[in-house]
């Protein structure tokens, strides 16, 4: 019912009503209080302004005072800080089934990639009700990926990934803007998240250029690098193997666990020496400065399809190599 | 000072806005200890690079520890400590008012600081010749051959490296300026300005050389010392 | 301050206490401890830090808290740099596991 | 004191020497605290200018006034300029250098050749920025985020990061200075308990300078050789984290807010006892907050990256601390409301900056609670929202602090009254001009306008609109007290050694006060804030 309101932008996800309803509790939580010390300001600057005759009472203060309002304050803001922090953890709790999209930025422009093959330039097209988890990187400096209906915004790193997600609620087209200062070009960063009916959103996926899923495009640059020499999908192989490790705990040559997630999938393409898995060489060469982002993001894609039990790419691989 | 008053009981050395010598130098001693926690800080940042970067990359800083001359390192630090030595006796000199063995020490600590310096300067140079120092000509590729039981990648490497000449640099140029500090201090004690009724210099001096002997008791096993036990 | 005059004696054994300690750090880490080398070496770095700290620099000696003050506060200050910073670093992929 | 009549022929530190020479080879406070005042105030106009233009670049959505290289080079150095050049020093380099040692009845400071070399550093700093401004300037954003500033600005990022980190060994020696003077240099009589509330509060400043200024240094410099050796620490190609720049350089950026508020709530201490004529409310409660502000300050500074890609759980504690910092600054409020209270309560110009001190002060605390708050920082960082908070904090306070202690001490520094009635204009204007700038900017971030923008969507437009209309008043506002405060040196009403009848030891010397601050050495043998026993003037002072 605010909506036309120019005080907050479109509430177009599941998260901005909590945020929103967070903004509002502060809002009327800060009206109070500068109303009342305010008033008070008021009241005492006429009440008590100079007149003759009459002078200052000396007050040395009051402990009794003073520790009403620290704690009383401090409570109210450890209620602030859960709240807060609740909303927090939900934005950064992607759902298990999110469909995944990866994001790569750059001096200035938006690459958005669809698990189903669609790319995309500073448009970003989804349906109404799903959810989304972005996994998103950076080729150059630091962006951050903002959509203000969404009440969403994270920082995309340089070197690895970082993820936000979200389920848009209601159709429309929304800013898409770059929030931390990337160069020149940077207010020029913009672009659009359109948000669709569940059929539309179809319609609209079919009739896109696609040149085979991320998976399958991954597919067929781990053909082309080589990497299936060494990582075959039986344990002989000179390299681990991928199938069925994605998500799942490594156990390192130095003892340390680690979670195979797409960080830990993009550092062993890069720079495999850094954690190598127990039992295996350190003899995968190096792919840092060899692979683009857009690459890396169809073998991280790829990798994920073995793990998935349903996934066509995992059929292909295991045909493939079999 | 130009414009210090002599008020009764001022001595030559005290300043005018202090009314004792004794709250002269309390001052200049606590400002040379604030000055210090500043340094604390100032190296700390570099501490807290430093300790991200060796959890991280482990194998890396074991190898660039390796790869330092371990002997000249510990013959640094021992040199440091006898400059220490040599400071603190100075400043026991100064309040005994023994004027030739202040000058000694002082002279003493002087060449323990510039052999501490040379020293430095041989390691860096070899350093140079092994192609270590960060930038576009480094070369990591003789630790990867020297040690094949680590993992290394060269990128880390030069963190490592980077780390190691930014801190050694820094305290190498605190040597520096110790040095140049001391022989400013020299020259006043052959003219004989210190003794026991003033030698708050050679004390705040002395305090600066201490903390600078302390940063390098930890640069020491920071950087050398990282992992020494045979390689399996 | 440091109206305290000590012995050269003094002077001399930290000194010699200190020679020996460098000796043993750097001897020390040869022999394999496992996680303990580290330990070990900043354990025995601190000793020496402390050695000179407390009588190389008189702090021992001091008359007021004031200047223990200053060295426990920046010392406190650089943990909490190195703690907090690793707040994040220890915890940021752990998460997923 | 030796006498209550003004002779303007007496003897102080304004007349005691003349020339050039006098003023660059000074060693007394007072008068490095002039030359503070000078060149903060040329760096003050200088970044007030930058942020005129990018005010008026903002009128229209479209970026028509300049090119976009240009814009980020005047937001990044309107930053570092009014960060670096103008609000860290300008409270306790003006006003502390002239008023602690008066206050705590010394001399001069502890280390008063210190203290020069302190003001030649700034300027040589000031210099290289200039330097660096005209020969092309900076693109970084005073963030100087890595890898942006460290591989792929093509501008004087060296230059600025050289000149700021000398700039941060000047701040580092003026707190070295303060708190050896503090500790060392009191008056007999003048007890911890004694002190006025400024003192406490720039103490704890003084503390977050020494501890905090040199993690600054060592990231600059760090920045600068990564730039000019390519080393790789912040370089995530090389294996480096850019966070770690983001940790290092917070860890002094958060606390340095405090170092510009801190002198600003010292001000208002001794502003806001002087015009109710009352001991503050809590004395040991305000004092003792200065000091919870300088510690507390040092635990939150991740707050600043919530989204910059922290763990969650580094998010979630930072987050906590961030609200225990908040309780020091919420009792100050209270206890500057509470002291009103049974006040007899003038309305003079430097009160009237207190009163728009504590009314935007508070604002921008308030608003500070959003930002704490980590689902709805999410959304609002990184945007206009934060731009009006800090703006709330640095201009809103500091600033206001500023010019009220500026008129509050104006009488004593140059010896002479300012025209009350302009005062009192000025700080109106100042007081509309602030809130129509920067108030419609909360509305502006959480509707979404990202910070460092040239061009923007046109649905902000109608607020940023606003918002440059505000800025031309607000610059109306600061450049009239220039006007009338250098008018007033030469033609304004000698004043009396104590025209507020006010507490507090310097207002017990001469005004402007000798070399040596006091012809006598003072003892003290009184409260602070002892407005008790100092008898109500008939006539309300000076009108």
């Amino acid at each position: 019912m605010f909506d036309n309101l120019p005080l907050w932008p479109a509430r177009a996800s599941a998260g901005a009503g909590n945020v929103d309803a967070l903004y509002i509790f502060l809002l009327l939580l800060s009206g109070f209080m500068c109303l009342a010390i305010f008033t008070m300001i008021v009241v005492f600057a006429l009440r008590y302004r100079r007149q003759p005759g009459r002078v200052a009472e000396q007050i040395e203060g009051s402990t009794a005072l003073e520790i009403t309002w620290s704690v009383v304050p401090l409570g109210i803001f450890m209620v602030i800080f859960v709240w807060g922090a609740f909303i927090f953890f939900q934005e950064r709790t992607p759902p298990r089934d999110a469909s995944e999209i990866y994001i790569v930025a750059k001096q200035w422009m938006w690459k958005l990639e669809h698990v189903e093959g669609q790319r995309e330039i500073n448009e970003l097209h989804v349906p109404v009700g799903r959810d989304v988890k972005l996994i998103m990187t950076s080729q150059d400096v630091i962006h951050s990926f903002y959509v203000p209906a969404f009440r969403i915004k994270q920082d995309v790193l340089p070197g690895r990934y970082t993820t936000a997600w979200f389920r848009a609620t209601k159709p429309g087209v929304y800013h898409l803007f770059c929030a931390e200062y990337c160069g020149s070009q940077h207010s020029g960063m913009i672009g659009q998240v359109v948000v669709m009916e569940p059929a539309q959103y179809e319609a609209w996926l079919s009739g896109g250029s696609s040149s085979g899923s991320l998976a399958s495009n991954g597919e067929s640059i781990f053909q082309q690098l080589g990497c299936v020499t060494c990582h075959r999908s039986e344990s002989q192989g000179r390299g681990p193997n991928l199938v069925g490790i994605f998500g799942k705990p490594v156990q390192l040559e130095d003892g340390r666990m680690v979670i195979a997630d797409e960080n830990y999938i993009r550092e062993s393409i890069l720079s495999p020496s850094a954690k190598v898995v127990k039992g295996f060489k350190p003899i995968m060469p190096v792919f840092q400065g060899l692979v683009s982002e857009e690459q890396l993001t169809g073998l991280v894609a790829y990798v994920k399809s073995l793990s998935a039990p349903s996934a066509a790419g995992s059929k292909t691989q295991e045909s493939k190599v079999q | 000072m130009s414009d210090s008053t002599a008020t009764s009981g001022h001595g030559p050395e005290l300043l005018h806005h202090f009314s004792t010598a004794e709250q002269q130098r309390d001052a200049a001693s606590l400002g040379m200890w604030l000055f210090l926690g500043t340094e604390i800080m100032f190296f700390g940042g570099m501490f807290c690079a430093y300790l991200i970067y060796r959890l991280w990359y482990f194998n890396e800083f074991a190898a660039g520890s390796r790869s330092l001359d371990i002997w000249l390192g510990t013959i640094n630090t021992i040199v440091l400590i006898c400059s220490s030595l040599t400071v603190a006796l100075g400043v026991r000199a100064a309040q005994m008012g023994k004027r030739k063995l202040l000058v000694t020490l002082l002279v003493l600590t002087i060449i323990f600081g510039v052999a501490f310096l040379g020293i430095k300067g041989v390691e860096w140079y070899a350093k140079y010749k092994e192609h270590h120092i960060p930038g576009a000509s480094f070369d990591a590729s003789d630790l990867i051959r020297d040690y094949p039981q680590i993992h290394i990648d060269p990128a880390h490497e030069q963190i490592y490296f980077s780390l190691y000449f930014a801190m050694t640099g820094l305290h190498a140029l605190h040597m520096i300026i110790g040095v140049g500090m001391f022989t400013y201090l020299l020259y006043h004690s052959m003219k004989g300005r210190y003794g026991p009724e003033y030698y708050t210099p050679i004390e705040i001096g002395g305090l600066y050389w201490h903390f600078v002997d302390v940063v390098w008791i930890y640069l020491f096993p920071l950087l050398y010392l990282i992992d020494r036990k045979p390689l399996g | 301050m440091s109206e305290h005059v000590l012995s050269t004696k003094l002077y001399y054994g930290i000194w010699i206490a200190l020679m020996v300690l460098t000796v043993v750090t750097a001897r020390i880490a040869f022999i394999d401890l496992g996680p303990f080398n580290t330990v070990v070496a900043l354990v025995i770095a601190t000793c020496k830090a402390l050695l000179v700290v407390l009588f190389f620099m008189h702090v021992k000696y001091a008359s007021e808290k004031l200047v223990k003050m200053v060295i426990v506060a920046s010392i406190f200050w650089l943990l909490l740099l190195l703690l907090l910073s690793l707040a994040d670093y220890g915890t940021r992929y752990a998460r997923h596991g | 004191m030796a006498t209550a009549v003004i002779t303007p022929e007496r003897e102080n530190y304004l007349n005691q020497e003349y020339g050039i020479k006098s003023w660059l080879l000074t060693v007394d406070h007072k008068r490095i605290a002039l030359l503070y005042l000078v060149s903060i105030t040329f760096f003050f106009f200088i970044g007030g200018f930058f942020a005129l233009l990018i005010r008026l670049e903002l009128l229209t959505p479209a970026g028509d006034l300049v090119q976009a290289d240009t814009y980020n080079k005047l937001f990044t150095m309107h930053g570092q300029v009014m960060v670096f050049f103008f609000l860290i020093p300008s409270i306790p380099a003006v006003l502390g250098n002239f008023l602690v040692p008066l206050m705590i009845g010394a001399k001069d400071l502890a280390f008063p050749r210190i203290n020069l070399l302190s003001w030649y550093l700034y300027i040589t700093a000031g210099v290289l920025m200039l330097h660096c401004i005209c020969t092309g300037g900076v693109d970084t954003g005073w963030t100087f985020y890595t890898p942006f500033s460290t591989a792929f600005s093509n501008t004087k990022v060296v230059e600025a990061g050289v000149a700021i980190f000398i700039a941060g060994f000047s701040s580092i020696l003026t707190g070295l200075n303060f708190v050896v003077t503090i500790h060392r240099m009191r008056a007999p009589g003048m007890t911890w308990s004694r002190l006025p509330l400024f003192i406490w509060a720039h103490y704890a400043t003084s503390v977050i300078q020494l501890l905090g200024t040199p993690v600054l240094a060592i990231t600059l410099l760090l920045v600068v050789f990564e730039r000019v050796f390519h080393l790789g620490i912040f370089d995530p190609t090389r294996g480096g984290d850019p966070l770690l720049f983001q940790h290092l350089f917070w860890f002094y950026s958060h606390p340095a807010v405090y170092i510009m508020i801190l002198p600003a709530m010292a001000v208002e201490s001794e502003v806001v006892a002087c015009f109710t004529r009352k001991r503050i409310f809590g004395y040991n409660f305000v004092a003792m907050s200065s000091i919870a502000i300088a510690v507390f300050g040092f635990l939150v500074w991740a707050h600043h990256m919530f989204v910059a890609g922290i763990s969650l759980y580094s998010a979630l504690i930072f987050s906590a601390l961030s609200y225990l910092v908040a309780v020091p600054s919420a009792i100050k409020v209270f206890n500057w409301t509470a002291t009103m209270y049974k006040g007899s309560i003038t309305f003079t110009t430097p009160m009237l900056y207190a009163f728009g001190f504590i009314g935007l002060f508070t604002m921008g605390g308030l608003t500070g609670l959003f930002l704490a708050a980590l689902g709805i920082d999410v959304h609002v960082t990184d945007t206009y929202f934060i731009i009006a908070h800090f703006h709330y904090i640095m201009v809103g306070g500091a600033v206001m602090g500023y010019l009220g202690g500026l008129h509050f001490w104006w009488p004593k520094i140059s010896g002479r009254m300012y025209p009350e009635w302009l005062g009192k204009f000025a700080a109106l204007i100042v007081f509309l001009g602030f809130n129509l700038t920067f108030f419609p900017q909360f509305i502006l971030g959480y509707m979404g306008m990202p910070r460092r923008y040239w061009q923007y969507p046109p649905e902000f437009q109608v607020l940023n609109v606003l918002s440059t209309a505000g800025s031309t008043i607000l610059a109306v506002g600061y450049v009239l007290p220039m006007i009338y405060f250098l008018w007033s040196m030469r033609y304004g009403k000698p004043a009396p050694d104590n025209p507020w009848n006010a507490a507090g030891l310097e207002w017990k010397t001469s005004s402007p006060p000798p070399t040596f601050n006091f012809d006598q050495p003072p003892v003290v043998n009184f409260e602070a804030y002892d407005y008790e026993h100092i008898p109500e003037v008939e006539e309300v002072p000076v009108v």
